[in-house]
């Protein structure tokens, strides 16, 4: 690691590894192509159950919000800015403007929670759409559940590193860790990005 | 990837610099297009095609957030490859499987012949 | 030298105090080494003991299973637990065996043919361990429980595995067992890939790697690949079980099919997680005892590959029987039979290797050219099934069973304890007696044989598997009876070869370096090998390196004294701090998962959906898992450093003493 | 510790090697020729199925063969022989060579070929009757219960009258025995009521699952009258290994006679009878029974269709007392309450239609015989014959049903004399 003090680091090269590429860095990029996996057959199961719904489901476009879901989509994409920003900041050093943008990020990310709370509780109580009392239900709130439950670790994690930037231990030389955590959240983001195709929009055809 | 990669050129700061600016950019895109999306729906057009405009958009969002926030572009091609193969994988499969859900064979029963047949009173 | 300390910690040395809870264990022997290792080749053992504990259990279950079918209408088990023995043998065998000792050698091994001192994450690597050994414990449990042992065989078919039909924890336990079992196998396979990929010595190109590495890389994508289709299948039938939810939920709409495609796109790549180390392990063998490099090289790695890859594409041939349609049949049928090409190239490539050799006849190729011959057959019978029609009438039936065992024990097993006996004067310096391993060669391979021959006539005579009762009329007696006796001869035989491996631990004649004149660069190392592995970070010079080190010793040894001082200058070995956390974070896991699986809501009728106990264990289970993440990372992947006198010793001034003495 | 607790003693294992020493000379008797074997089809879709088979098997064999003769040579040849010639130098290290690789490849996909052409055609053949025979197809539908299948026949309308007297036309239904009109194609609807189960006869078919929510089928032919054994496929529970089924295949004339047979309600035995013959009162002795006996005489077994149409004869030395004795029972004891017995008033869903039980050559799903003994021994205790049974869980536990000696033997009586 002594080798990497040097005056300026590139952060697109980490020449202790075989390949440049950073382990963490890897490491993420395995996880998330893995995790395409994981969330490739989530979105098939309810895609698969669209297909063909059993007579007495609620109608999906009845019961959706466009509007709140567009409106946290858009949320999901500035906390996705804000978090390239803060890598961007860390990789300069500038600690100041890393909290302020991960702030911003955890910010955002909660608001999305927010939304999403709320759109359960409506689906739920004005709705008539639970978990157990159809398919969409069980598919629906499986999926953006599991979807949200990313967004929370992620929102975990975020808040993790800014306490963590107050110790004075997060320095430039660890922009690694905050490159990685970007990966995950910036994932998390395109999950919902075709979450908010497939299971949205499309409805509305 | 096969060898020990050479020491990357020498440190692009001008692109650091102007990486806000790309952020910035690049989300205000993702944002029109996400409301482009929500225009879409309602178009009265066929519905193929709209359903293929919206996997375009959605692609075309997916990719930008991977190659610029996510540093793809910047990043070793290998990452990028790493990432396809998940990808390409889990959109194949995904494919396969609506296909196979999609089938004339696989139409779920239609309700009323789930019941167990109910008996018929017989008085001889 | 850039690439000298390619784990991801920092020295020790040049870092502030830490707080109390934040220590780093330096016990070097005792439990606590233990339980606090980061060591590659520790966990390694430590995955292979397990391994081979449980294969005793799936061995037992075998067993018992025989003897129940041996005579018609026997009534040694009954069913209930027939059905307990088959499904806890499969999911025995399949997770708690093949997969875990395969797990040991890519923990032992792989590091030290890329010429690395440790994988990429030694911290996760233990983790990994722990919490594949909670999952075993998991599944298990249910022996101990009133509900008994899961029960719905090892791909548990939705519905049968729904509270409606299944209505005990002994499911639930399953569940939580496989995922995490699941967990486990994905954060060591993404620790493999980093390392593989970015933790080779310099000159260890890509196309330079031993093919033992090369298919420990396809293996582990093939588990971050697949898994995830099975963690989905799992938490789904998991809502299901706990919230009531409806995917697989008949009278809402629920198609229990989706729960056998998700299961096999997670199953049929599963079982080239299982052979593709195998064949890596026989890659090795083969040119060792031939004395030749490996046939084709670039065609074995890159037919591993399509292997991989096709491997993703076929796994409706599970499903022949469930009324997909002709299209759909006849894809998947079509893609099957592709497989056999790839996986010929790879038999035709060992066969090109052993010619022209100088074939030594020593157990691990007794038992690689077994490998041979035994994986021929089942492959063959596999490529049998992929005849869709034909496999109407073998689906469900004693050929499958047959099939299976010929790949998985035939291939699989027989390569795995090919490699163990390969690599045994390397982990532990003796030798085994080569009258006593080869005793056990041959009572494996005849029992094998006598068992699961005869049920390929078994399954076309008509026999269904997981029957625990025959009648006497249909002409099976025979067959089930030998099958029988051979399963006893087999355990015989591996009886022998274990007790000859104990007592070579204990007793063996110790042997030298490189005993078997091997090729890869495992072999340069001293036996067993140091904790730091290399003394100096190899340069690789060609494909198969050792070989190579053998006959240009004068510019290694320039080459190695070179680098030495290098290093040196570096401030000297670095190795990562042993850690308490990775083993927490799995107790953690472990309470938790009895709190979802086991743990009964409180009692329904007093409180009406308090589901109290089983949420505070959960959580209290979380939160423990919690808190060692925390601590894990507060941690830091630090490390310290060693230097070595002369001989390979470690100078225990520099750097070595822990924090806070 | 359930593991333990159970087992039966030791004195198993010494039976089994008894019996194990004893069937040892017997070996190959049945090779190829046993009641389930797919060696000897019955009708065109197995035979098909075997076609592919013996194509894969051949193709494999040679392979196998050649392959194999070429391993044996290069480990006879190549061994190294002596201590001298392990220290010998290494011989030479060649690499590979393309051309006998890219030979190799293209002889694997023309091995294959052969394999896929008649794969890909029988695939079409199997799973659909030919269009041409699409005409003459019977229809039946098959449905399985954990651990029992029941067979519908919505081709034959029994004419009869429905509780307001009215005459109705409705499908009639049997279970476990599927009769089937030999030399014509058999169009089989395959459906299930709870878990997955696969509907498997070798000697005319390759098996379909019966999966929930889908709408399976199977065609099959036998040709020319038999009598067939299936099994479930599919484990499907505790009861799995005896959820079996038997299949009779009869000429035109014959099957006619059958299905009008069926269509009538339940016979009764006249009372009128009853004055002339000496009615037996005392019940019969019945024979005990271990777990997991087999359930026939082997003089059924050597031909179980002669067996089965002796089963259709009307019965002999009726006692009609006690008949309408177990006529009774069977609706005070709640049998009723999950059989239908048509004519009787008798209307339940959950198990096996017996309006015809007693013209069955085999009950509890092809397991045991159809003569007293085994029904007996199968009313006494359900339990013992089919652990876990639904009968039993959900009949004599959840009802809590006690039947003495004396009314089991009056509902043997009924049920035998329901022809
Ligand atoms: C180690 C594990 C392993 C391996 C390697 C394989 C390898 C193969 N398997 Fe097997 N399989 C299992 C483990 C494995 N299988 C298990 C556990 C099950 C049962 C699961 C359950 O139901 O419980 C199963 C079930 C199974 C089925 C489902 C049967 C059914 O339930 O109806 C099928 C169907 O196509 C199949 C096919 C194949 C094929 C085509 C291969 C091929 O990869 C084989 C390729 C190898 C060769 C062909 C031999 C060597 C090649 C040559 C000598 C070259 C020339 C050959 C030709 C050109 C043909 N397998
Ligand atoms: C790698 C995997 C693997 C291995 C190694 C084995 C090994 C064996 N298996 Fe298999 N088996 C499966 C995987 C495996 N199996 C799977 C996946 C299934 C399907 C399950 C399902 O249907 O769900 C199955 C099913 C299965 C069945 C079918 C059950 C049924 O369908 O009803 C049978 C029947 O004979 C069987 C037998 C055996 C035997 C005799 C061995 C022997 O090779 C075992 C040899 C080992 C030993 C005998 C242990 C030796 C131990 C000692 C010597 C110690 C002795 C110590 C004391 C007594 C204290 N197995
Ligand atoms: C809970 C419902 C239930 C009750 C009550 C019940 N049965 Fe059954 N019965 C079944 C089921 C289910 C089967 C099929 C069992 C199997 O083969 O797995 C069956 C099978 C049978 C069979 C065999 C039918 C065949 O063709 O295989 C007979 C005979 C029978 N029952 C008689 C009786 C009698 C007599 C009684 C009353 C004493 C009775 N049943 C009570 C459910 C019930
Ligand atoms: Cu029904 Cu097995
Ligand atoms: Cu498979």
């Amino acid at each position: 690691m002594s080798s990497t003090a040097a005056a300026t680091l590139n952060h697109h090269h980490d020449p202790t590894t075989s390949t440049g590429i950073a382990n963490k860095k890897l490491l993420m990029w395995a996880f998330l192509a893995s995790d395409c996996m994981f969330f490739g057959c989530l979105i098939s199961t309810h895609l698969i159950y669209r297909l063909h719904p059993p007579p007495g489901t609620p109608p999906a476009r009845e019961v959706f919000s466009i509007e709140l879901t567009s409106f946290s989509t858009f949320i999901l994409l500035m906390s996705s800015l804000m978090m390239a920003l803060a890598v961007n900041a860390i990789q300069k050093g500038n600690l100041k403007s890393l909290r302020w943008s991960l702030l911003t990020t955890i910010f955002f990310g909660c608001i999305f929670l927010g939304c999403q709370v709320y759109e359960f509780r409506n689906f739920v109580f004005e709705k008539h759409l639970t978990i157990t009392n159809s398919i969409l239900g069980t598919t629906f709130f499986t999926l953006t559940g599991t979807h949200g439950l990313h967004v929370l670790i992620g929102v975990i994690w975020l808040s993790g590193m800014l306490l963590y930037s107050f110790t004075g231990r997060l320095t430039e030389k660890d922009s690694i860790d905050v490159e990685s955590m970007g990966l995950y959240w910036h994932f998390v983001d395109i999950v919902w990005i075709v979450i908010f195709t497939a299971v949205y929009l499309l409805e509305y055809i | 990837m096969s060898a020990i990669a050479p020491a990357a050129p020498a440190h692009a700061h001008p692109l650091e610099q102007s990486k806000f600016w790309i952020f910035v950019q690049i989300a205000m895109l993702l944002a029109v297009i996400t409301g482009l999306e929500l225009v879409t729906v309602y178009l009265p057009f066929m519905k193929w095609l709209l359903v293929s405009a919206l996997v375009i958009l959605s692609t075309v969002k997916f990719m930008f957030v991977i190659f610029y926030f996510m540093h793809l572009r910047w990043d070793k091609a290998f990452c990028t490859i790493l990432f396809f193969i998940g990808l390409i994988l889990a959109g194949g499969t995904m494919w396969a499987l609506l296909k196979l859900f999609g089938a004339e064979a696989s139409k779920p029963l239609p309700v009323t012949a789930l019941e167990p047949p109910a008996a018929v009173m017989r008085v001889a | 030298m850039e690439a000298l300390a390619k784990t991801d910690f920092l020295a020790k040395d040049d870092l502030p105090e830490k707080p109390f809870v934040l220590w780093r264990p330096t016990a070097k022997t005792g439990l606590m080494s233990w339980l606090t290792t980061v060591d590659h080749k520790r966990i390694g053992f430590l995955y292979g003991i397990s391994g081979l504990f449980f294969f005793i259990f799936g061995g037992i279950e075998a067993l018992l299973i025989r003897i129940q079918l041996a005579v018609p209408n026997n009534t040694f088990l009954t069913s209930a637990q027939y059905s307990e023995m088959f499904t806890m043998h499969g999911t025995t065998m399949i997770f708690l065996v093949v997969m875990p000792i395969g797990a040991a050698f890519f923990n032992f091994i792989m590091p030290l043919q890329i010429g690395a001192r440790d994988v990429a994450f030694p911290r996760l690597n233990a983790f990994s361990f722990w919490t594949f050994l909670v999952g075993a414990i998991i599944v298990n449990l249910g022996w101990f429980m009133k509900g008994g042992a899961p029960d719905a065989g090892w791909f548990g078919y939705a519905p049968l595995t729904t509270r409606t039909f299944s209505p005990t924890h002994a499911i639930d336990m399953w569940v939580m067992g496989l995922q995490l079992l699941g967990v486990a196998s994905i954060a060591a396979a993404l620790n493999f890939i980093v390392t593989i990929i970015n933790l080779r010595a310099p000159g260890m190109t890509m196309m330079r790697l031993p093919v033992f590495t090369w298919m420990t890389l396809f293996t582990s994508f093939l588990i971050i690949l697949s898994f995830p289709a099975i963690t989905i299948a799992l938490i789904e039938i998991m809502m299901d079980r706990l919230f009531g939810t409806n995917f697989f939920e008949v009278s809402n709409g629920g198609l229990p099919i989706l729960w056998q495609h998700l299961f096999w796109i997670f199953g049929h790549p599963e079982v080239y997680i299982l052979i593709l180390p195998a064949m890596g392990i026989i890659s090795e063998i083969l040119p060792t005892f031939a004395r030749k490099p490996l046939f084709g090289y670039p065609v074995v790695v890159f037919s591993g590959a399509s292997i991989g890859f096709l491997g993703f594409g076929v796994w409706s041939h599970h499903m022949f029987t469930t009324g997909m349609g002709t299209t759909a049949t006849a894809a998947f049928a079509l893609m099957t039979m592709a497989i056999a090409v790839p996986t010929g190239v790879k038999i035709f490539n060992w066969i090109g290797t052993l010619w022209g050799g100088h074939l030594s006849m020593r157990t691990p190729m007794m038992f690689a050219l077994g490998f041979l011959w035994m994986f021929m057959i089942g492959g063959l019978s596999g490529v049998m099934h992929a005849a869709a029609p034909a496999d109407a009438q073998q689906h469900g039936s004693y050929f499958i069973v047959a099939h299976f065992h010929y790949v998985l024990i035939g291939g699989s097993l027989f390569a795995l304890f090919a490699g163990i006996h390969y690599w045994f004067p390397l982990m532990f310096g003796r030798r085994v007696s080569e009258f006593w391993g080869k005793l056990a060669f041959w009572l494996v391979f005849v029992g094998f044989n006598v068992t699961f021959f005869p049920m390929h006539f078994l399954g076309l005579e008509g026999m269904p598997r997981r029957t625990f009762t025959y009648d006497a009329n249909m002409g099976w007696n025979t067959g089930n009876f030998w099958s029988t006796v051979g399963a006893f001869i087999l355990a015989i035989g591996v009886a022998v070869y274990f007790l000859t491996m104990i007592y070579t631990y204990f007793r063996g004649a110790r042997t030298t370096r490189d005993p078997w004149d091997a090729r890869t660069l495992e072999w340069s190392l001293p036996n067993p090998p140091p904790e730091y592995n290399f003394r100096v970070l190899p340069t690789v010079h060609a494909r198969d390196d050792w070989w190579y080190e053998k006959r240009h010793t004068q510019e290694i040894a320039r080459e190695a004294a070179e680098h030495a001082r290098a290093e040196d200058a570096h401030g000297g070995i670095h190795m990562p701090f042993q850690s308490i956390y990775p083993f927490c974070a799995s107790v953690g896991i472990l309470i938790g998962a009895i709190g979802v699986a086991v743990v009964d809501p409180a009692n329904p009728a007093q409180y009406p959906g308090f589901w109290g106990p089983k949420i505070a264990v959960t959580i209290l289970g979380g939160a423990i898992m919690f808190v060692s993440v925390v601590l894990w990372s507060l941690e830091g992947n630090e490390g310290y450093h060693i230097h070595l006198n002369e001989d390979g010793s470690i100078k225990d001034d520099a750097g070595h003493a822990p924090a806070g003495h | 510790m359930r593991l333990f607790h159970t087992f039966t003693p030791l004195s198993q294992i010494t039976r089994c090697a008894a019996v194990l020493a004893a069937v040892l000379p017997l070996s190959g008797c049945f090779w190829f020729d046993g009641p389930q074997s797919t060696f000897d089809p019955n009708g065109p879709v197995a035979r098909h199925q075997m076609d592919v088979f013996y194509v894969t098997c051949w193709v494999a064999l040679f392979i196998f063969v050649v392959v194999g003769s070429v391993l044996a040579y290069a480990m006879v040849k190549f061994r190294a022989r002596g201590e001298g010639d392990l220290h010998a130098e290494p011989p030479e290290q060649g690499h590979g060579n393309p051309v006998v690789e890219m030979s190799l490849i293209g002889a694997s996909v023309l091995a294959l070929v052969v394999i896929a052409v008649p794969t890909l055609r029988e695939i079409w053949y199997t799973y659909e009757v030919p269009v041409e025979e699409k005409a003459n197809a019977y229809e039946v539908t098959a449905t399985g219960y954990q651990w029992w299948f029941k067979f519908d026949y919505p081709a034959e309308t029994a004419q009869t009258l429905d509780a307001t007297a009215k005459a109705v036309g409705a499908p009639f239904s049997t279970a476990n025995e599927l009769v089937i009109p030999a030399g014509r194609p058999v169009h089989i609807n395959l459906r299930t009521v709870d878990v997955i189960h696969s509907f498997w006869i070798p000697k005319l078919a390759g098996k379909v699952d019966m999966m929930p929510n889908r709408g399976n089928h199977l065609w099959v032919q036998a040709d020319k009258p038999g009598y067939f054994w299936g099994q479930c496929a599919e484990f499907c529970g505790e009861s799995h290994a005896v959820m079996r089924f038997r299949v009779i295949a009869l000429g035109p004339r014959e099957f006619n006679d059958w299905v009008n047979a069926q269509m009538a309600p339940a016979h009764r035995v006249a009372a009128a009878a009853a004055g002339a013959g000496a009615p037996k009162a005392q019940f019969a002795a019945y024979r005990t029974f271990s777990r997991n006996e087999a359930g026939f005489t082997e003089k059924f077994d050597r031909s179980p269709l002669d067996s089965w149409r002796a089963q259709q004869l009307p019965g002999k030395d009726e006692d009609p007392a006690l008949i309408a004795r177990g006529r009774e029972l069977f609706s005070s004891k709640t049998c009723a309450s999950c059989h239908t017995i048509r004519g009787d008033g008798y209307i339940g869903v959950v198990g096996p239609e017996l309006t015809h039980v007693g013209a069955r050559s085999t009950i509890a799903a092809g397991l045991l015989e159809n003569n007293r003994d085994e029904l007996h021994r199968w009313i006494h205790a359900p339990n013992e014959v089919k652990p876990g049974n639904t009968m039993w869980v959900k009949g004599y536990l959840a009802n809590n049903i006690k039947l003495t000696l004396e009314d089991e033997d009056a509902l043997v009586n009924y049920l035998e004399s329901l022809k």
